[in-house]
Order: C-alpha cells, then structure tokens, then sequence
C-alpha cells in the first residue's frame, strides 16, 4: 500500500551531477546545463562592482581587528560570488537571514557598514534595523536561523506578499539538527524560502570530510522532498543564475529550494583562529587560482563588459568606501549602561527597575 | 497585514475544569485577534493529548490551527519567525521533557531577541508546558521544569492554580507584547471552579493572591502546589494554627510586595514548590523573603519541594510529591531553632 | 575544485524505487530485486511462531490497560513484521535500542514479559537488564536513542567486538533534530549501526502527509551518503531478508544503512488515545487487508511450510504465554520508596542523604 | 575490553594558567585510563579555540582524541552511548551557549540513565563547558549557565577558580562514576597558579574551601566570582573589616558544613554569582545558609549577581559584572534593617 516513487520524481528533487558552472577558472565561458539563464550583462558588471567593494571592505575590517577596533571578524575573503550573488538575487521586499561570516553580503545589500560591524564591534547585539532593512540579526547559534527563515516566510505568504526569504548557512551549520528540522518543516509547509549553503569546506578547523560523506551536501534535498542544486561557489555568474531561479521558483509558488555552493574561506575562520594548525598552505594556494573576482573580471574584460577605466573606477568606490569605513570606526562605540534594562522586555519588570537604580547608585558613587 | 479586530465577548461566569478554561482563552484570543495562531503537535483535529485545543481547527480552520511536523525545536524556531513577521503564535510543547529540544531557541532566540534588536523585533508569542506530575506518568511526562524559564531573562513565567486563572493569564499572555512561558499543571487540568470568560483584563498577570488570610505563618505556593497548600492550611487550622496561603500565579515579573507584605504580618513562611529543590524558584523566594523581611521573621524561611532526585515511577510518585503533611511537618519546624531535624537527620543517616 | 557525482555512486545510496517485496498481499510470492536473498524456511517459521505469539502478548497488554494492571500501553498491532523481523535479523551479541512501541520486539528478543512491562506498569523506569539483554532502555524522548545507537556502535568497533547496533524509531521521530545528527555521526564515523524506521504513518494524530514532503522517508539516507533501503513493512519475508542483509554489511564492515518499513499502526495511539478523531475506519479497513501475520501464514501454508497442526501448537503456545503474563501481572508491582535516592549518584550526597532522612520521618510519621 | 593501567605519573610542582592545567590533567587522565576519550568540536589538530585539548591528538592519536561533526545534541548522545559501552568520554562544549542544543540530552539521559536502569547503565563522562564573561566576547559567548545543571537531579556540577583546582577537579571529575557537568569559567583560563600535577587524587571534589579566614562576614563565591570575592576582601581589609571567603569548588554536591561553619563564625554572609541572580545558585545558597544558621544571623544572607538580563554587548559588560565594589556596597548593607536599599531605590525609580 504505498506508491511507486518515479526515476522523474527523483531526479527533479536531485541536485545536477556536477556543480553548475558558467565561467571555467581561466576565466572562459563554458556551456551550463539546461534551464539555466545567463543573468543580465548589467547585473553581472554591478555584481563585479560589489564584489571589489566587499572585498575591501572585508581586508578593512581584518585591519580594523589589528587596530583593536573590532573584538573579533570572520573573513568571507574567497566567497565573494556567494556574498554578491546572495543578495543580487533578492528584491528589497525579500528577506535575507544570514550569519556572522556575511557582513560582506550586508553591506553589498546597502547596509550602513558601521552598524553591520557594531555586533564585531562589540557596541550592541545588533547594530542595524532588521524591520527596516529585512534583514535578520547575524545569527550565531549555527543553524538555529534556518527556522526563523521558515517561519518568515509562511508569515509573508499568510499576509499574502510575494516576498521570498533566503537563509545563509555554512557547511558545519547543515551537521545540526535546527538544519534538518528548517528544511522540513520549509517543505511540509511549501514555505517560499531558499536556503543557500556557503559550503567553504571547513567549520572553524574541521574539514568538510569530517563533517558528512554526502555525495555534495545538495543531496540532503530529496530527504525533505526538496528541489536542490549545487553550484560552483566561486563563479558568480552560475551562482547568481541558480540562486534567482530558485528565489523566483520560490516567489511563483513553487516551493523551497536548497542549493549549495562550493567554495572555500581564504583565510582563517576568524582573525583570532590560526589556520596553520590545521590546513597546509599549498591547498590554500591551489584554491587562490579559483578565485571569484579575477576569474569574473576576466570573463567581464574578454566579454568587452569591462574595460580598464571600469576597473579602476570600481577599486577607486571601494578605496573610498573603506576609507569611510576606517574613518567612522575610529570613533568609541557610544553606550548608554541604562540600555541594557530598556529592552529585556516592553516594560522592565520591578526587578529590573531595582536593578536599574541599584546600577545608578553604582555609577554615582565612581562619579564622586 | 491583519490587525486587531475590536472584540466583543460578553462575559459569562460558569462552572468548568482548568482545560476547558484553557481551550476558552484559546478561541477567545484567537477571535480577538486575527494575528493570533495556535500551532504544536497534535493539536489540530486531535485536540491536543490534554484536549486543550478541541475544537479550534473546526472552528478557526487549518490556518489558525495547524499540527506541525514533529520537532520541538522547528516549532518554536518557527513562532519565533512567524512573531518577527508580524503573528502572535500560542504554541504547545506536549510534555514538560519535550520543551528540553527547544531549549537553545527558547534560550538564546525567544528570550533575546527584542533586547539584539533594541526592541525593533519584538515577539508576542506564548509557549503553553503542560508540567509537573501527580498523574501517574511515566519517565519524561512529569518534569517541573518551571525554574530553567525563570533563570532565564527575557521570559515572563506564568503558572495557574484555579480555571478562572488559567483563563485570564492566559488572555494576558497571549495580549502581552513579550514571550510568556505558560505553565499548565497537569494535575490541575481536570479539576473545576467557577470561572469568568469574555471581555474584560484581568488583573492576575504579575500579581500574586492572597487565596487564604492567616496570622500565624505564610504559605508560599504556585502552580500544582497551591490546592495542596490550601489542604495544608485548613488541617493546620483543626489544630489551631491559622495559615496565610498566597498563590504567585506569575513567577515572572514577581511579585514582592504581596509576599513580603504576609511574611512581615504573619513573622513566618514556608515556600512550596513540587519541583526538586536546589536551585529552584523557591530557592529564590526563601532568598527574597528573608532579604526583604529579615527582622520581621522569627523563624527561618523553609522550603518543602521535591527531593533532588529524577521524577519517580507513578507508584512511587507519591512518596516524591509535597503533601500536606509534609508542609505541616515543615510549619510544625518554624518554631525551632538553628537546628533543623534535617541536619540532625542527616547525622542519623550518615 | 568538486569532484563529480557519478550515477553509480548516486544510485547506490537511493532506495529501491518501490518498497522491496517478496510476498503479495494475497500471500503468494512475488518477484524480488536482485540482492536480496530469500530467508532460510526454518527462520520464516520461528517468525511465524513468535509473531502468533507477539500479537497475542500485544493484545494481552492492551487488556491489562481496561484492568488498571498497565497504566498506558501503545499497541503495534500491524506491525508485527517488523518487530520480530528486527529482532531475527540480530545476534545475541548485538544490541537494539527501542522505543515505547516496541515492546513485541523485545518479548520475541526473549526477554521477561513482566520486566518489559514494568515501564508502562510504573514500577520502574526500566524493567530489565540492559547491559545483560543488549536492549537499551524503552526510549520515550523520541529520535534521541538514535544517537545513542550510534555511540555503542563506535563502542563495538573500539572493543573490537563484530556486534552490530539496530536502532528503532517511528516515521514522526525522523522529523526531529536527533534523527538527522545521529545519521551524519553514523557515516562520518562509518559505525555498525542499522536505523529502522516504522512508518506506521501516523505520530499520534498526525499523518505522514503532514510529517514529512520525501517520495519517501528512505531518501534521506543520501543526504548523509548512507545507503537506504525501503520494504514493505507487512511483510515479513521482505523485512527480514532486507534489514539480515544491513545487518550484516555492517558487521562485515560495510557502514551503516537506513532502511525504512511501511506499515501501519491498526491501533490508536495508545489505550488512551482516540483514533476516530484524526482517521476514517475505511483506511484501517483497507489495511486489515495487508495484515502481516495473514500474510505469511497464507504464504508458509502455501509452500508447504505450516500445516493445521503447526498453526494450532503456534496458537496454544502464545495462548499459554498471555495466561502467564495475565497471572504475573495480576500481583501489584513491589516498590521500595528508599531506593528513590539508591541510583541517583553511585553514591548518594549529603543533600540526597538528608531528603532520605526526611522522607523515612514521614513514613514512620504515617505507619503510627 | 580496555582497563585502567596502574598509572605512575610522578609529581611536579609548577606555575601555569587553568587552561595549562586543564590540558595535563586531560593528558593525565588520557594516560591513566585508556576508557577515556575526547571529543567536541575543533577538540582535535586545533586543540580548542580555548587550547584545552592542545596537543592531545598528536599524542594520544585520532582516536582517543577527535573532532566529531557539528552538532552539540550529537556529542552528548555519542558520549551517552560510547559510556553505554564502557568508555569515558570528557566531551567539550565550545562555549556555554552553545550546549543548548544538547540540553534534552543533557537532562533527559545524561542525569537520568543510571536512574532508569537502577543502576544497571552507568554513566561515568565529564561535559566540560567555558563558561561566564568577562573577556569581551561577543552574544551567546558570555552565557553563565550553572544553574541549568546544579537544578537538574543526577548532574554533578563543578568549578575550579584556581589551576591547582583546575587540575585536580578534572582529574577527580574524568575518575567519578558520574556524569559531571565541569564549568571552566573563560576569564581565569590565563589566570596562573601554582599546580601540582601528578599520580594521587585531591580531596577537592565535593568540599568547599575557605580562601581567606575573616571574622565579620563570609563571602561565599565560586568559579569567575572567587578571584572578585578576594579582591573585595583585601579592599575591606583597608577598612578595618576582615572578611571570609569561602570557594565552593562543588555545587553539587553541595559543602554545607564548611559554608554554615564560616556563617556561624562571622554571623553575616554575602553570596557572590556573575549570573542573573533570579533563581540562580546565589538563591539556593542564601536559602540553605539562613535555613542552617538564622539563630547565628546578624543580618540578611544578600546576593550580589549579575542583572537579569541577557549577557549585555562587550562595551557595557563591566556594568554588568559584580565587581569589588557592588560587592562592598552589599557588605555595607548586612548592617542595615528591614529596608534595603534596592526597595528604597525601586520606588524612587518608580
Ligand atoms: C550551536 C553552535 N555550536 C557551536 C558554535 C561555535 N562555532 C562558531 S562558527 C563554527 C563553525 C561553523 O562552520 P560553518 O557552519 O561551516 O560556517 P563558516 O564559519 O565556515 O562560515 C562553530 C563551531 C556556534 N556558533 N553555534
Ligand atoms: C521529543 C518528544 N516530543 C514529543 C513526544 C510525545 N510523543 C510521544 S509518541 C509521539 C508520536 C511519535 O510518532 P512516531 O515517531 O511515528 O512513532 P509511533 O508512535 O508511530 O510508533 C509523540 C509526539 C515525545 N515522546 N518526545
Ligand atoms: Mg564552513
Ligand atoms: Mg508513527
């Protein structure tokens, strides 16, 4: 008494065989799989405009941790395809739930950088506003946001918008059970949302080998009754094509999709980690000829999309932007110590307003 | 985006159990509110394994009411979402022990949230536990677990003693703009009491009652404990000895000035709690009272609860549970002094 | 920088397209996939004996519900391919981890009726000896056995012991965070442990429908590059031929697998429960039609394996089975309230010493 | 199956940091028990974002040693069944916040199994967890989470303040038949001490110590708090008053007779926690010590604590934190009467 599952069924909900490529390492086009659109000419020469900028900004707030400026960052160095495709493939009425490692994709969304790096900073838990910019706080409980994407997303559909949301998550996130939980409950409730898995290949120092012995991390789609997809992750022009055509199949009614890109985190997991420990320098390297930005900025010069002046106007935005950047975050973050009752709850309780006093009479007392 | 639509419930005061209160507040807030949604496991055409859902998907449809696959910590993760995007969930963990998957987005999502964003998120949302025992439950059915919510700022913890209680926290909570951790004895669910539904806000939420006046000590309870304090007070009351028995109702915001106002009268107290002891609310409320009422006291302020000990099997749950003996023996100790036959017991024993 | 995918490799993680069969409905033979040897005629008719005898046990429980000797029970009538298949494919020296459904499983392991019951009687939380049957303890928190299974698996490996781990759990357990961690710790540690599922279709009121969106809840095994398998779960022959074969690949080393079983639970939830609520009777009519243990009597009758008389000392042996359960648990359950502290600590604390204290005060309070 | 070997480590006296300490006493008990082994994530090459584990893989190999996949519910339940199955798994959690998704595990099998099974299962792990603030991490970095645990029956909980301590809690903790709950507070990990490591068992499990004999008054502190408690009563030395203060080491089991012994001496007591204070161990200690020495009490058992709220951002943490001075603030007010401040102060701000 149960149904015969069809070799269709089964290879619509199966990721294709090989990452998604538009763009070889070198830099040339090569022919992508069917049913996959090449993205606009302007999107792509936008895309690689951000890509130039997020890396700055990102090799900006790596220094600003040696300047003491930011407690702590993770470096996105390396996943910029994924940073840029990730947001370029959003309407301003999506909404977008990422990690502490996309500040990068943040500020390619128009955020103010200083409160994308106010949480690094150390100022507050969250320095933007998530209402207004449709963009969750920086989720640091591995996978936990996944949910939230979810529920997000059969809120906007109750409330009959047509915005889709999309989840970031890394390859150590997908090993927890808040993952597995997401893709379900997205997939039972038809939910338009699109979780998009930065696979790096590593989690702080442990190898993609030892996090799963998936096939590709995609192949978890079909367990949910799932599309899902893998990508190369650093070619942007494939990462943007699938990533719009699941956020589209999303916002049509189409359902969830979960797509994985391949990539790799250039640097160490954060400015504090210490790679060498556990990663020889020679994988790092072989890596760097796979570089997103060059190889888009050579398939954008050898397709006449992109000429020298181009170039050098969009390094000079980003020079600007990051010096910006390291202007305003030389500042000390302001912090009023009585913020930290105002928002427990709407109202503090009479507890909290003992405890707010007996604060003030701390701080008068190291006053006098 | 739906908003509130101006309610008019008439009010009608009549006889029902504790879970039919619950079910009324439920269908009540869900009309009051078109934002409001009810989710869980087996809540749907089921009902609820306690019935406290019956009726509400017939009623309000799949889209208010809906059964979620099987994952406590989707469930929540999945209010928490549906909150930021405007709803107002009521969702129910099954059993107490089976809130324990939830912990982390109960913990670091539900109860943060608001205070990450400096308020611009805020989430309405109520998790419904049914909690504690007295039921004959096996393993993982009979945990209090009051005390892990109640550590944990950014929570209100409310609890119910009576239907008419239970009914109007319950509105409360599912009104109140912050997450409320709502904590059903399971014992209490069939038991009955006249009660006030329809459209009016009730003063209970962040305020403790007087449920008996006595002069002679005060009796600190919430929750499963408190029907038991009041048994405890009226057999103290044969032997002469008048009992003050005061029901929290809320354990977050707590409310000091009800408790500390009998203790200060009456000179002595004995908190009961049926959860096991160390580090638990009462642990807490034995703090605050002899913080606040130290020279009013003539006797330490001493706890009956649960031993430390994982919830017994149902043939021994009684041994387990505060009883009123157990309270009268604890009173019959307020008199002594700084040796309590606890110390003296243990010497015995060891 | 991905390797590609091969359909060889892809294939061999997917399931069968439909579940594996080896008899019809009807109790005559079908044709089975490749691979799958039959089961010895001897094993089919010991599993004949003991499903007689389960269901007669199952039934028994469930009356000693209406007597107040059992304080709940959750019957798996319908299911009785599956809990005796899952036993019969292990050795002594494996172990099973079970959950609160499973008590046939472990009766037709050989273990004490009365010691399984002590759970559901409220004697205790576990009647029997696990360390001495190989069973763990009757798991209630659902999916987290699962994990569980997978630590003694890696325990085995260690000691260098060839047992193997079976672990149960229902179709709505796999929905939870446990179930989808405990099958990427399984293959990234590549542990001796076979995950059976029962999908029984419903967890409690809540139908598959709206448990899970897969073809079937098989293909998660690719998802963690564990091979899976599914069968029909009624029949017995199918069962025990697909999960012997799991088995054993993992005791030879193989890894672990993940087979899933459709079946039915014809009974409500537990005695408790009320199943007209959330299911017509049709539905459980049609099933009574795929009964398991119809099946294979028709089956073995058919091949000359069962005769009248067979069927007849099958019966009598599980009729004088029920009278001793009935008997033994007629007497009320012995419990001493002291050990209440006894297994707290190998050693009870000072705290625990003092409650003992107290609790022996109110008892001698009470006895005069 | 693989035994304990007759350990010989000889014993050396030296200077280290609590991480330093942590690290031998894991290599110790690595060496001195082949059962044990370690897993959590990045616990392998890494060594630990903390360095805890550091060179214990190179040593040891990968697999007694290892980094396990991303999932904290998946540490705890391989660890329950590698137990199960006669190992002795010290499992790390990265950081407090982050065993929240194993609480179910935590909770309902870790504390309960021997339980369950009368003993028959047993489960002899060590869950280590950095815990507490004070090094301006970033949320969910700073959780103080003690009281999750010492409220759960069958979970012994331990913090070490000092690296002699460090060493020998962990080594007495990896050698107990119990599943113990060891929190490393993340402030003092380069706080250095002398150790002594090496080959005999230390009588530090179980028993509070006292740190600093004082006549006026006991501060009762633990973990993060011990070294802040020290601090004040050096400063209230200045002031002429003398103050004790006692290091529980152990809060569960719980030292009653060292803590009331201070008590009674001095009359007065402070309890000291960096967490929330609302039902956390502060509570249950304030309660035990006015329950066990209300006759020898001069004044209110008080606590200094943390606020109840979520951990704040690292710029405002020292708002946050107990420091020397809130704790001399409150040792100012065991002088006072019924009326402490805070009331006082509480309806001001109202
Ligand atoms: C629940 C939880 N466990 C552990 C951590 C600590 N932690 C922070 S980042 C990280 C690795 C995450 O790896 P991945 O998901 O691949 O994301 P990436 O950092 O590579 O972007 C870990 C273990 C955490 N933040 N949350
Ligand atoms: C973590 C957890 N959540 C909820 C429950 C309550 N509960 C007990 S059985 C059950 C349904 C389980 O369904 P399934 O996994 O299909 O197993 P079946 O009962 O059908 O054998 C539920 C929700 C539980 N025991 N554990
Ligand atoms: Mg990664
Ligand atoms: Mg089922």
């Amino acid at each position: 008494m149960s149904v015969r599952t069809t070799r269709e069924t089964v290879d619509g909900l199966l990721p294709s065989p090989e990452p998604v490529r538009f763009v070889a390492e070198d830099g040339t086009a090569v022919q992508p799989p069917a049913g996959y659109p090449a993205p606009d000419d302007e999107r792509l020469v936008e895309a690689y405009r951000r890509m130039v900028l997020g890396r700055r900004f990102d090799r900006q707030a790596t220094a600003l941790t040696k300047q003491g400026r930011l407690a702590v960052y993770p470096s996105s160095r390396g996943q910029e395809a994924c940073q840029i495709a990730g947001v370029l493939a959003l309407r301003e009425n999506d909404w977008l739930f990422p990690t502490y490692r996309d500040s990068v994709a943040l500020v390619a969304r128009g955020l103010d950088p200083v409160e994308v790096l106010t949480l690094l900073r150390g100022g507050w838990h969250c320095g933007y506003d998530p209402a207004a910019t449709r963009v969750a706080p920086q989720c640091t409980p591995l996978a936990t946001q996944t949910i939230h994407a979810v529920g997000m997303a059969d809120a906007l559909r109750r409330k009959g918008e047509d915005g889709v949301v999309m989840a970031f998550i890394g390859d150590g996130g997908t090993s927890e059970g808040d993952f597995h939980e997401a893709l379900n409950y997205a997939a039972v409730l038809h939910a338009p949302v699109v979780f998009f898995v930065q696979n790096n290949k590593y989690a702080i120092s442990v190898p993609l080998a030892k996090q799963s012995a998936a096939p590709a991390l995609a192949y978890k789609g079909i367990g949910y009754g799932m599309r899902s997809e893998q990508v190369d992750g650093n070619d942007l022009v494939a990462v943007l094509s699938v990533l719009t055509s699941a956020v589209e199949h999303a916002r049509t009614g189409g359902g969830p999709s979960l797509v994985e890109a391949h990539t790799y985190r250039m640097d160490a997991h954060t400015n504090a980690d210490d790679a060498t420990r556990y990663r020889d320098s020679g994988e790092v390297e072989r890596w760097e000829a796979a570089d997103p930005l060059a190889r888009l900025e050579t398939y954008l010069s050898g397709r006449g999309l992109l000429d020298a002046e181009e170039i050098a106007s969009a390094r000079k935005a980003a020079e600007e932007f990051a010096a910006r950047v390291r202007e305003e975050m030389n500042a000390d973050p302001e912090a009023d110590p009585f913020e930290l009752f105002d928002h427990v709850f709407a109202e503090p309780t009479p507890q909290l307003r003992e405890q707010r006093a007996l604060l003030a009479s701390e701080l008068t007392a190291t006053e006098d | 985006m739906p908003t509130t639509t101006p309610s008019t419930i008439p009010t009608v005061t009549s006889s029902m159990t504790m879970a039919q209160a619950l079910n009324a507040a439920l269908g009540d807030g869900l009309r009051e509110d078109e934002r409001v949604l009810v989710f869980g496991e087996d809540v749907g055409p089921l009902g609820g394994v306690f019935r406290v859902t019956d009726g509400l998907t017939k009623e309000f449809g799949e889209e208010r009411c809906f059964d979620t696959p099987l994952a406590e910590a989707g469930i929540v993760g999945l209010a928490v979402g549906l909150a930021m995007g405007g709803f107002r969930p009521v969702i129910e963990m099954q059993f107490d022990a089976f809130a324990y998957p939830a912990f982390e987005q109960i913990a670091s999502h539900v109860a943060k949230l608001r205070n990450r964003t400096r308020g611009r998120l805020t989430l309405p949302m109520v998790i419904r536990i049914p909690y504690a025992g007295g039921i004959g439950g096996v393993e993982h059915h009979c945990d209090s677990s009051e005390a892990y919510y109640a550590h944990t700022p950014g929570l209100k913890v409310v609890t119910p003693a009576t239907p008419d209680d239970a009914y109007w926290l319950l509105r409360d909570a599912i009104a109140d703009p912050d997450p409320v951790v709502f904590m059903e004895p399971k014992r209490l669910y069939w038991s009955k009491g006249e009660t006030a539904l329809g459209d009016r806000r009730a003063a209970a939420f962040g305020r403790a009652v007087v449920r008996r006046e006595g002069r002679d000590a005060t009796l600190v309870a919430y929750g499963p404990s408190v029907p038991v304090a009041l048994q405890a007070a009226e057999a103290a009351a044969q032997d002469g000895r008048d009992l003050e028995v005061v029901d929290l109702r809320t354990i977050v915001p707590f409310d000091d000035e009800t408790v500390v106002a009998s203790v200060r009268k009456t000179g002595r107290c004995v908190v009961i709690q049926e959860a096991q002891g160390f580090a638990g609310v009462g642990a807490e409320i034995a703090a605050r009272v002899q913080e606040r009422c130290f020279h009013s006291l003539a006797a330490p302020v001493l706890r009956v609860s649960g031993f430390d000990i994982p919830y017994p099997p149902p043939i021994l749950e009684h041994s387990h549970l505060p009883d009123a003996d157990r309270i009268l023996d604890t009173v019959d100790r307020l008199q002594f002094d700084d040796q309590p036959d606890v110390l003296h017991l243990a010497r015995e024993a060891s």
